[in-house]
């Protein structure tokens, strides 16, 4: 055991797949001489030299373009997408081309890359530094999407991300980088699609995941306070996504809600929500919610950022109107 | 008169050999395409097609030059740039009318024709995109040592987009191993390239700014594109980073199978199409020695291939259903859940 | 009363507002000379001259980015993305740009701009050339967006579109240039945010859009045959949502259906089949259904295509089963 | 060494009064910026900040030629160039505090200042991004006829984005009047911009890629930046197109806040430190006849400028929590359903 912080996590992560295989090679942009804008990169230039983790021009169509080339020609290429607001200029890249290739040519191209990216607000970074676009990501056939909520679950998500024969996106809650834990020493590899239940409860089904995991747990912990048992799933990935876990707790608990940065239209709480409703109907006692941010970008002052994302204090008043 | 230096052999002309397969490379996709056309017409083709009648030279000179394990990233006009790679003929036909034996099992279709076990990396449809995967699988090449170049072709419309300069600016930075080769036959889809491009050569007027030597070269010219292709694919070998060359041409028919092209001047099409490529090779050949008869043989054997194609192309049955739902992953299904 | 086209109406949809309103420009790839790719903006240049109908370079972000431009400077200005697919390549101008920027200035910067786009499947364009990408521009705070299923809704909400100060995303169903339809004379204008209830019924809602529209009225045709009374609405506005006819018919059956071209994960029909399972959850009588294309890029053989997108057989089939 | 022409002005001096209004503007942007440094350090400014300390004589020999309704577009290191557009410095103050008097209502924050009655048109956070926005403005200035010129700003790591190369090609043949204004202060975030580059001057060396004349000048000499502005402004005013300038320069500090720029060589530091422009301006006006006292007025006019600022900007309460839902939309809300 050693304490690391989730910044740290990134680095060893990425540390850990490229000691083991040397095929795995880290591109990105600051990445390598300053070890990123938010030095989660830091040492890995020193360890694995300047071929094997290189600073880009910015250029986010090349980059992801280059790992994509790369994977189709014998490489595992790591890309950085610095904010993943950025993946807004290389959209075509990871929705039209990597996404699609796999099947367009009946399997012929594999694609074993991963795109990791600091998403999120929290950091009054203002609208275009601050989104969470792990649902623009769900939303594409041919990705695979993990969001990490500590700093174990990122070196072991990361570890199976790389390995993966498929492209996955690594989504990174910005705010979360400094967050310490307890990380086990030795190797660290988790399996994409397996959702965690964080906290056991038989009243109510909190899906979240990022960022907002942290603030569903001190929820958590006041709604038991006042007698309400809820069960926390920390649901990890995205695609694939682990619906026994999810539709199992709700079947348990009978009520059933999401939890999610991201704008109100379309997210992911919004699939998962339309998932429980189809197919554990009979079994929910009430309404589906979801407590999103409003459907608005995100401001940049503390003061109305903090109003947008979803507090520990907005989670228990919306349970507790929606128990009746 | 543009800045950019007109490319010449200074070489004699290529090997009889050579040039003779060249030839029939030509040939072999001229009749290929005519063909599809033909099936369109039929109805048979569905969907979209692009055909590059009149523009062979290019993807016939590269395809001389370039190793088994070289690999080639092409556009939507990607027919034949799939087929010299050798991609099996058949296969590519019966893509094209969307049955199971298609080289993409119908998944992929006109516009991604690919042949991975044939270095054809893929025809992509969106504009710009392949550049910088092109450039990425070269910088795979480069770090693993594998002595592949990357050639990559594109249209004079895809110069004025974004991705175009990133992957120029990115491949020269990492001294890549790839050849991007412009296919300038004069139009985007409905228009005129220099109604919309700042300087007169899109490709080679713009080399300056990544450091490049502009090589401008007729397109319709096979002995030039072969000599061309060989330079820029020898450099790209010895490890003296990429090339970007502008090919000039012209497609005989329309943008895609909806277009009739009736926004080019009758003479510019003539004019172009008396300097068709494949006439004016067999011209060059005979007056250098070669016998008709050799010649009317290869045209003769392409009919026969193409004749052949067809018929297995259009043996084969539409995909089973269940095809729908396999290869979005590598286990080779597409389940999104548990 | 003329019969139209569906591709006849976006040039008469345009010609009605550039008449109208001499700030209106439209410009896009193969537009003007040409007349367009699918033949909608014929004789728009003969009869607005070349300034105000333009071809532009192949370069979306500039394209979109002018008419953003544009719009900051005192046009109302109208851009062609020929295929919506296309959006991926000016996605950050769309998303990132356009969407926040009135936002971001608190105010300062009005975006009165259209971006109108040939969207979806069932012409056999393959995986880049077929996507719906309408719950893409829904989940972005600050767009509007439209989908206009019939000739006489593509003038009356382009109009709305193109007179509303905010930023507008029409989404024409490339699958429907060809449908004829008779449509009123003179001056068509709808307004945004107004769905439309095409059939009524009282055992089953159908939410649908776009090209699903006619797929559903056939379903509900066949469905009447066999007793059950479908009420089909077309949902048109997807942003602002017409939330109140939806629920209010939901309310009156009992049974919530959605139909939706795009892939399962993420849609519009998520967003809308979770507002009802939040908002009217004691109204159901059954579990919300979603039928949708499968989770895969859509595949170019006419035999796999048109498995993949939803058709009347399956949309009866669905909406059987789900009513036991 | 670059093929680009040096612009060296053949014209004498600029106006004393221009002279003396540049080296006001520089003042205060300097004061202005060292004060918002200082509210970081006392944690007041959150969030990110990108300081141009060092920079201010681009930005100010653009304002100085500018005409009211001139527009200008701007990068997340847009301080300058929007208070020298004339924007209230109290409110771009109270804008990185995160207050209600700030120029966004705290919605836009450091990277997003903007004042559209000024025009100054925004600050961009996404690199290139505001280009063809640019290209844009001036598109509707044309076709209006309003005799407006758009200025745009933008890094050197700015010009290895596609954007960049979009609204280069389409502002030259739209022929708008709009002036592209590279400040090359020799990296990109904190790596070197000649690292990932492939030419020596990331924008002059691409000049002829879009026909356009290759300008590169000295951004820390105030009267060489005033002359290559009034030259560029008055192309774009006079119809006769836009123009791409590549102005050297240097920032002080780190690309940001959280940014101490250990990677730049400490005599590379010195050296553009020892040739800041706005020490630089004052010793030539003193060389040129101007009193220092006259000079030390404009300096001590600007603290009180900027003290003004901090406490009218300090006394500004935190937004109304109602304000968090106005202002997406034009009715001034933000509602997406009936
Ligand atoms: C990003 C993007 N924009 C637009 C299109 C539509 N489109 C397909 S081909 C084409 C013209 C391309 O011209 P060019 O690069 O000269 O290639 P050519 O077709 O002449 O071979 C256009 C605009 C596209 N596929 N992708
Ligand atoms: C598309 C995009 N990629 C990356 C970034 C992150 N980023 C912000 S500033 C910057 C460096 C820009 O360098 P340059 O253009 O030279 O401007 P400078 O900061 O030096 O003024 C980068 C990479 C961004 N904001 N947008
Ligand atoms: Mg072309
Ligand atoms: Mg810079």
């Amino acid at each position: 055991m050693a304490e690391l912080t989730y910044r740290e996590a990134v680095s060893r992560a990425i540390a850990q797949e490229m000691e083991r295989d040397e095929t795995v090679y880290f591109i990105g942009e600051d990445v390598a001489a300053a070890g990123g804008v938010f030095k989660t990169t830091e040492g890995l230039l020193e360890r694995f030299g300047p071929r094997r983790v290189r600073d880009t021009p910015i250029s986010e169509q090349a980059i992801v373009g280059a790992v994509m080339g790369g994977a189709m020609n014998g490489l595992r290429p790591i890309a950085e997408i610095m904010f993943s607001d950025f993946f807004a200029v290389c959209w075509d890249m990871i929705a039209n081309q990597i996404a699609k290739t796999r099947y367009m040519t009946n399997g012929q191209v594999a694609l074993p890359l991963v795109i990791r990216t600091a998403n999120g607000g929290g950091v009054r970074f203002g609208a275009q530094h601050s989104q969470s676009v792990e649902a623009w990501a769900m939303a594409i056939p041919g990705l695979k999407v993990v969001v990490p909520s500590n700093p174990t679950d990122m070196i072991g998500l990361f570890a199976a991300a790389v390995r993966d024969p498929d492209p996955v996106i690594v989504v990174e809650p910005k705010a979360l980088y400094a967050m310490k834990a307890d990380v086990p020493d030795g190797e660290i590899v988790d399996r994409l699609g397996a959702a965690t239940v964080l906290r056991e409860g038989s009243d109510v089904t909190i899906c979240v995941l990022g960022s907002m995991v942290h603030r569903a747990m001190d929820a958590a912990e006041r709604l038991a306070a006042d007698g309400i048992g809820a069960e926390v799933i920390d649901v990890r990935s995205l695609v694939p996504l682990d619906t026994q876990a999810i539709l199992a707790s709700t079947t348990k608990t009978g009520r059933f809600v999401t939890v999610e940065e991201s704008p109100r239209l379309c997210g992911w709480g919004a699939e998962v929500a339309s998932i429980v409703a189809e197919e554990v109907f009979y079994d929910l006692d009430g309404p589906v919610v979801r407590i999103t941010t409003p459907h608005i970008p995100l401001p940049s002052t503390d003061a109305l950022e903090d109003l947008a994302i979803p507090s520990p204090d907005v989670i228990v008043e919306r349970v507790k109107a929606s128990m009746g | 008169m543009s800045k950019a230096v007109r490319s010449r052999s200074d070489k004699p002309r290529t090997d009889e050999a050579v040039r003779l397969e060249i030839y029939r490379m030509m040939v072999e996709a001229r009749l290929f395409e005519r063909r599809v056309h033909d099936l369109f017409l039929q109805g048979l083709v569905k969907g979209t097609s692009h055909l590059a009648l009149g523009q062979e030279a290019i993807a016939a000179g590269y395809a001389a030059v370039l190793q088994p394990n070289d690999l080639v990233y092409c556009t939507y006009r990607g027919h034949v740039h799939t087929l010299l790679r050798g991609a099996p003929m058949a296969a590519l036909m019966a893509e094209l009318l969307g049955r199971a034996n298609g080289i993409c099992g119908g998944k992929g279709g006109s516009m991604h024709l690919t042949d991975v076990s044939k270095g054809a990396m893929g025809s992509y449809a969106i504009v710009g995109a392949h550049m910088p995967i092109a450039a990425g699988a070269a910088w795979a090449a480069k770090e693993r040592e594998t002595g592949q170049v990357v050639v990559c072709f594109f249209g004079d419309g895809t110069t004025n987009i974004g991705a175009f300069h990133e992957a120029l600016n990115f491949a020269v930075v990492w001294e890549l191993p790839v050849v991007f080769v412009c296919e300038n036959n004069l139009y985007m889809e409905y228009t005129p390239i220099r109604s919309v491009t700042a300087v007169e050569n899109p490709a080679a007027d713009r080399a300056s700014a990544y450091a490049l030597e502009p090589i401008l070269v007729d397109g319709n010219d096979p002995d030039e594109m072969h000599a061309v292709a060989r330079r820029t694919v020898d450099l790209a070998r010895s490890g003296d980073g990429p090339s970007l060359v502008e090919a000039r041409t012209y497609r005989h028919g329309g943008h895609s199978r909806a277009d009739p092209a009736k926004y080019r001047p009758e003479e510019e099409v003539a004019e172009w199409v008396a300097r068709d490529p494949i006439p004016s090779l067999r011209e060059r050949l005979i007056a250098d020695g070669i016998d008709a008869t050799t010649l009317d043989e290869i045209d003769r054997a392409a009919e026969r291939v193409v004749d052949d194609a067809t018929a297995e192309a259009q043996a084969g049955p539409p995909p089973d259903r269940s095809t729908l739902l396999t290869e979005l992953w590598a286990d080779g299904g597409s389940e999104w859940r548990n």
